[in-house]
């Protein structure tokens, strides 16, 4: 049997380069460095990515535009979450190397799920994913909200695990394969009956567990409070995009010919995660229980896209996530400044007046909250409007209404800190702010790129619509 | 001709100067960006109008923003006849204030914000002007919106002043929406938001009409409906004009450029530039035609009887606007433009000159504490003595030649056009007598403040008067280039906007323009000599008069008690239903609300969506297990 | 012979028991069991698929899927350690600091 | 006489799963766990997975079951017996499973497969199960056996960290 592992190799670096890292650990005292050579060996992969296209394994691994895509989102999301922590692990007192390495090989699950062309494949890259999350979530020991959190995460994620294998079991046994475009091949002649239903139901709520659409997001409010702030940007962002990247690929693909029955499954659920995210978001006092309903609510906005489906709607979930890594990590990197030796800066009322104490770190955060509002010129506003659009195009425009009207009650909660930051004097004690020259990369490169994606989001959308093929 | 793109972003470059340095380095010197910025503004305008006048125009898209299919938005510039002629009004005036306000502004603490606004204000008005397409007219509308309620709201500490800022944006929303869905109409008409192919295809649906509500409405008079929806917002129109008196609140210089010269005659521009859509529909010309002429009679009545200085001159300014309308309405777009050109000058000079007063007067803006001035500031006086004549139509002013012209297109016009010719007419009466009634209560007679403010007159510095000397050569010599035939000249600003506006076709004869020509100086040296009986010889014929006519002062005081009225039928039902619906909705939190306030089963599950959330993790994988079955069971039970 | 349902009746019945564990139990090792259970009932259900279909994919994946468990039980148990030295309970609902 | 032993063995899996979850006392739940485990591998002899028979008893039995019992050592069992051994919501739990499992039953009733691999019983037995299941895991699933050895890692890795009494 011949092995072509071509279009492999960005994920072979990846994993033998975080063996290396770990190996490293032990002998490097000054973990830092760690990071820093993680983002270097990522640039690695990255380097050889282009050269990656190609089918392996008997397709059960698919490197394609699709896949390539969402590879660089996830590298992105390791670069920016990495730059991030370096600051932030040492003041949680948890600087240790293993973060790094489990970071690498996280990416490493989402890169194999993005490229799975076979559901086994698809399964052992999730739990590669999830489990590393896990032990991320509950990576400062010491706390107990953490623990708290890698143990909700953890049951719930075991729990739909188990639902996902039920699903796969039973479409194994409805069309004798695993392999997802045989899956779509066989289904392609058929018809539907109680055993494919059931398969499409467990897959469905598998997939939206991990991109928390209600109402299986229910571990998301308490999962990213609870993780330390960086592992929540990275968590909020990663498996989300590879939930995404799962579903687009086993549902246009291996249940294209069912789209009828479970686009009407997906639209239901679209609204109700609009609807519960951006409504208890209005509630929070805490920014990052804030953010994590948040980024329930664009999972809302995201699925649309899928819902669309083609070509276009494809592009436009996938803009849409690019662009929502960019504004949600910048967001959350602002909300890590926050946090310094003996202060947690979690709550909303902590940012009252901060465009007093720290008018940059208020702008940009002001940035960040237009953005996820989509208030135009910023990126926020370019990914919903081609999601809108794909609604559209799709024959779905009440459904695009329905998110319109969503995304005005979104403005609520965003808007909400922009007041507390620039219409409330500061209260307490005067904030200090935990910079770094890697943080302060970190909001420059979000901040930029958010403007600039929705100054300018030709090029960006260009790569989007060619790699959705 | 690519230096075209200098003018706006020259602006826009002073604007980042002055807000990211402005607190810290530049402070007092922030005028230098802006005001040079302005000022090469001016100087490319001034070649780009050169290129025109050689018969360069240009149409061309910058960059594309967003392009999905048929969608296309971008940044791009249509630089025509009309584009020179507004660019040259938007930059010589806004760097007259510029420089004006360095004296007038001096010592304020917020320096570097004023001129940081005024940057962006030029910009966004220049954006709108040079738009090649509908999105972006629209985007700069609503910029010169934002900036217009920032720098009314500027001194935000005084609370008449952020409440106008409220106010100002209020209003303007009414007027937008109209004006957002007329552009939306326009996309779903015409598939484009460029203005040439909808100026191209219009004409094919001149019939075109869609059912609304078991009503016919002819598709264009709807869309140029919406569209002047927008117009009747910003230009301050009836009744829609509540907010431009109150925005007096704002810095003078601001008045002078936002509120008089620019921005409010956007409304003006859209229209005009707009005019192959509103010339075919009739019905929407009338419209248009009877608002401006409504509007200007309205208005001037109102100026009639105030005492705040400034607010004398909105009024008017109102009133003028009324008259651009007015020839706008009847498909004189030319005329209007010309009254556009030359009021931007006199009326910038008007508000400049009460600037100089309140500067001299400490504040002081009601003309019954003045009196006399003219001794004390000279320049101002003259200035603003040439001004009052210009708006009132002395021959050989700049404001003379483009009213007349305007209400002679609107007699020669004939239907509607008399009508508005007869109202513009009895407004030209008003307007000499309530600006001179403004020059002699402020600068004749025997001072009528304290002791303190007698003290401190002083003519203003050299920083504020040049540009009042430059506005006032401006409010002489502006009209110069529209003279029309009849008095000798060539009518060459008409001939130069023709490309763009058309000719009006005049169906009167020398006769009739004579006549319509004497009729309009004959009115205003009538008003004048009517101010100078009440208000130089005979003081107490006012006073007399207002005891005479009790009810019709007070109802010309409370400005027709239109505020009055939007307040019992606008404001405070909505206030009400803000108090008693939305805040016991969202008393302690929107949710909670929308839980208990929602009867029946959506209240119930709100609150079990709420509980359910209560940190035991079982109850999230009941959740989800619940959601498995619920959507196999439907799918089961829809699929048989 | 045995039809082909029966072993599956059997997987999901085991399954449902799994799942019937893991919502009710307080105690957060013997959720983990029954999680443990639930993969049973698949596993049972994938092999005999597989010797029905008379291929061997089904016995891969359930190979995997015991890999996999081993995996999972040693991360849960680790969590469960980890939380046990901050706060001394097993109890899931004890464990409800964050919620709203 | 197959369907006999499937009884037997249908029946004693579904007892000893009940018993699992509703003893009191968690270590025997673990015992039950592992006479179940047994069990269960009876099932796969009779479906001709030996390999998978054996797995299940060393893997399962043998490691996994050893660890949760290592970790049940943490709680005091006397005290634990005297609690309330479920969580309020119980109604909600039996119920939705119960929906759950009656879904998954109707879905399920008559159920049969025409497929037909190359992997008949007499093929398996001429190149027996081990060496069977061997040729298709290095060949065809080679990507997965290998991601399987990191998610392996992960968990050495994380568990070793988690549970560490200090750390340097």
């Amino acid at each position: 049997m011949e092995i072509n592992i071509q279009p492999l190799v960005p994920e072979i670096i990846m994993a033998v380069l975080a063996l290396l890292l770990l190996l490293l650990e032990l002998f490097v005292r000054r973990k830092e460095t760690v990071g820093l050579l993680c983002i270097a060996s990522v640039t690695v992969a990255a380097y050889y990515m282009p050269q990656s296209f190609g089918k392996a394994f008997g397709g059960m691994f698919i490197s394609d535009g699709y896949s390539v895509f969402f590879k660089f989102l996830f590298f992105i999301n390791l670069i920016l979450t990495v730059l991030l922590s370096i600051r932030y692990i040492v003041i949680e007192r948890v600087n240790h190397g293993e973060y790094y390495a489990l970071m690498m090989l996280s990416t490493l699950g989402m890169m194999i799920m993005a490229s799975a062309g076979d559901l086994i494949v698809l399964y052992l890259g999730l739990e590669l994913m999830a489990l590393s999350t896990y032990i991320l979530a509950g990576f400062i020991r010491h706390d107990i909200r953490s623990n708290e959190a890698a143990l909700k995460y953890f049951l719930l994620g075991a729990f739909s695990s188990a639902i996902l294998l039920y699903g796969i079991t039973m479409i194994y046994g409805r069309t004798g394969t695993t392999g997802i475009a045989l899956i779509g091949a066989a289904l392609a002649e058929g018809t539907v009956d109680p055993v494919l239903l059931l398969s499409v139901t467990a897959l469905l709520v598998a997939l939206g567990f991990k991109i928390a659409l209600a109402p299986f997001h229910m571990w998301a409010p308490d999962a990213y409070e609870g993780a330390p702030t960086s592992v929540t940007a990275f968590m909020s962002v990663g498996p989300k995009a590879a939930g995404f990247a799962a579903l687009g690929r086993v549902f246009l693909t291996g249940f294209g010919p069912l789209t009828g029955e479970w686009s009407v499954i997906l639209i239901v659920l679209s609204v109700l995660t609009m609807a519960v995210g951006n409504i208890l978001a209005i509630q929070q006092q805490n920014i990052k229980r804030m953010l994590a309903y948040s980024s329930v609510a664009h999972a809302g906005y995201a699925v649309i896209g899928v819902i669309a489906a083609g070509a276009e709607g494809l592009s436009s979930m996938m803009n849409y996530l690019f662009i929502y890594a960019l504004m949600n990590i910048g967001a959350f990197a602002v909300v890590i400044t926050l946090r310094s030796e003996g202060f947690q800066g979690e709550s909303l009322h902590d940012y009252k007046g901060l465009s007093r104490t720290h008018p940059v770190a208020a702008a940009v955060m002001l940035v960040f909250m237009f953005s996820l509002t989509g208030i135009p010129p910023t990126a926020g506003f370019i990914g919903k409007f081609y999601i809108f659009k794909a609604a559209v195009a799709a024959g779905y425009a009440w459904l695009a209404v329905v998110a319109v009207v969503f995304s005005v009650i979104s403005a609520f909660f965003y808007l909400r800190v922009v007041m507390y930051m620039y219409m409330h004097e500061p209260e307490g004690e005067p904030l200090t702010l935990s910079l770094s020259p890697a943080i302060g990369l970190a909001l420059l490169i979000t901040t930029v790129m958010v403007l600039i994606v929705g100054i300018y989001p030709s090029p960006f959308l260009a790569f989007a619509r060619i790699a959705a093929g | 001709m690519q230096y075209y793109l200098l003018i706006p972003f020259l602006p826009l470059g002073a604007f980042f100067v002055n807000l990211l340095l402005g607190r810290r380095v530049v402070r007092g010197q922030a005028h230098w960006p802006s005001t040079l910025a302005v000022l090469g503004s001016l100087a490319v305008s001034v070649m780009v109008l050169l290129d025109v006048l050689e018969g360069r125009t240009l149409n061309e898209d910058l960059y594309r923003w967003i392009l999905s299919g048929d969608f296309q938005v971008s940044v791009g510039f249509l630089i025509d006849q009309l584009t020179a002629v507004m660019l040259i009004v938007v930059t010589s005036v806004s760097f007259l204030v510029h420089v004006y306000s360095i004296g007038y502004m001096h010592g304020d603490p917020g320096y570097y914000r004023f001129y940081a606004y005024l940057s962006l204000f030029t910009f966004s008005m220049l954006m709108l002007v040079m738009a090649n397409n509908f999105l972006q007219l629209y985007f700069g509308w609503e910029a010169v919106g934002l900036c217009s309620y920032l720098l009314i709201g500027f001194w935000y500490q005084k609370r008449s002043a952020s409440d106008a800022g409220k106010k100002a944006f209020i209003v303007n929303r009414f007027g937008d929406f109209g004006f957002g869905l007329g552009v939306i109409m326009v996309f779903l008409t015409f598939g484009t938001l460029y203005y040439l192919p909808v100026f191209d295809n219009a004409g094919d649906l001149a019939a075109r009409s869609i059912n609304i509500l078991g009503l016919e409405v002819n598709l264009i008079t709807l869309i140029a409906l919406l569209l002047f929806c927008g117009a009747v917002g910003k230009s301050a129109q009836i009744p829609l004009h509540v907010w431009l008196p109150d925005a007096m609140e704002g810095p003078t210089p601001v008045s002078a450029l936002i509120h008089a010269a620019t921005m409010v005659t956007a409304g003006v521009f859209m229209v005009a530039r707009l005019n192959p859509l509103f010339s075919l529909s009739p019905a929407a010309m009338d419209v248009v035609a009877l608002v401006g002429g409504v509007t200007a009679l309205f208005a001037a009545t109102i100026a009639l009887v105030q005492n705040d200085i400034k607010r004398v001159i909105a009024y008017s300014t109102i009133s003028q606007l009324g008259y651009m309308f007015m020839a706008c309405g009847v498909g004189a777009f030319a005329a209007g433009i010309f009254h556009l050109y030359t009021h931007a000058y006199f009326k910038a000079l008007l508000f400049l000159c009460a600037g100089s007063v309140m500067h001299a007067m400490g504040g002081e803006v009601d003309m019954q504490r003045m009196g006399g001035l003219r001794r004390y500031m000279p320049v101002t006086y003259v200035t603003m003595l040439i001004a009052s004549l210009s708006i009132s139509g002395l021959p050989g002013l700049a404001g003379f030649f483009s009213k007349d012209e305007i209400l002679f297109r609107a007699y020669s016009a004939g239907g509607v056009g008399v009508v508005v010719w007869v109202l513009g007419t009895v407004s030209a009466l008003l307007t000499a007598f309530y600006s001179f009634r403004l020059v002699f209560l402020t600068f004749h007679g025997g001072f009528r403040g304290t002791e303190e403010q007698r003290h401190h007159l002083h003519e203003s510095p050299k920083v504020m008067t040049v540009p009042l000397m430059l506005l006032c050569a401006g409010a002489i010599a502006a009209g110069w280039v529209g003279i029309p035939p009849l008095l000798g000249g060539g009518g060459q600003f008409s001939e130069f906007l023709a490309p763009v506006l058309g000719h009006p076709e005049a169906e009167a004869s020398h006769a009739e323009e004579w006549m319509t020509m004497g009729l309009s100086v004959l009115v205003a040296a009538g008003g004048v000599l009517l101010a100078l009986l009440f208000y130089l010889r005979n003081p107490e014929i006012p006073v007399r008069l207002a005891e005479r006519f009790r009810p019709l002062y007070s109802l010309l005081w409370n400005k027709y008690y239109v505020d009055e009225l939007y307040d019992a039928v606008v404001v405070r039902p909505t206030i009400f239903v803000a108090r008693n619906v939305i805040v016991g909705f969202t008393d302690g939190a929107l949710i909670e609300g929308v839980v208990n306030g929602l009867p029946g089963l959506v209240g119930w599950l709100g609150a079990r969506v709420r509980r359910i959330q209560d940190g035991l993790l079982q109850h999230y994988g009941a959740v989800m297990a619940l959601g498995l079955f619920l959507i196999f069971a439907i799918a089961l039970i829809t699929l048989s | 012979m045995v039809p082909l349902h029966w072993y599956l009746w059997l997987g999901s019945v085991v399954f449902a028991i799994g799942m019937f564990g893991f919502l009710t139990k307080r105690n957060v090792i013997i959720m983990l069991l029954s999680i443990e259970l639930m993969l049973n009932g698949v596993n049972i259900s994938l092999v005999a698929l597989s010797h029905y279909m008379q291929d061997l994919r089904g016995q891969i994946l359930v190979f995997f899927i015991i890999v996999v468990a081993a995996a999972e039980a040693a991360i849960g148990l680790a969590i469960v350690i980890a939380l046990f030295r901050n706060k001394a309970t097993a109890h899931v609902d004890e464990i409800t600091g964050m919620k709203g | 006489m197959v369907e006999l032993f499937f009884g037997y063995l249908a029946g004693a899996v579904v007892v000893l799963s009940l018993l699992v979850v509703f003893s009191r006392n968690a270590v025997h739940s673990v015992l039950w766990m592992l006479l179940m485990f047994l069990h269960m591998a009876g099932l796969y002899l009779l479906l001709n997975a030996e390999f998978l028979a054996a797995t299940q008893v060393i893997v399962y039995a043998g490691a996994i079951l050893v660890l949760f019992l290592f970790v049940i050592m943490l709680l005091n069992i006397t005290e634990e017996m005297r609690l309330e051994q479920f969580t309020v919501g119980w109604p909600m739990g039996v119920s939705v499973s119960l929906g759950v499992l009656i879904a998954m039953l109707a879905a399920l009733s008559g159920f049969r497969t025409d497929l037909k691999g190359p992997w008949s019983i007499e093929a398996v037995e001429r190149t027996t199960h081990t060496k069977a299941l061997g040729k298709v895991l290095y060949t065809e699933y080679m990507l997965p056996f290998e991601i399987a050895s990191l998610v392996l890692l992960v968990a050495i890795v994380g568990a070793v960290y988690l549970a560490k009494k200090r750390l340097r």
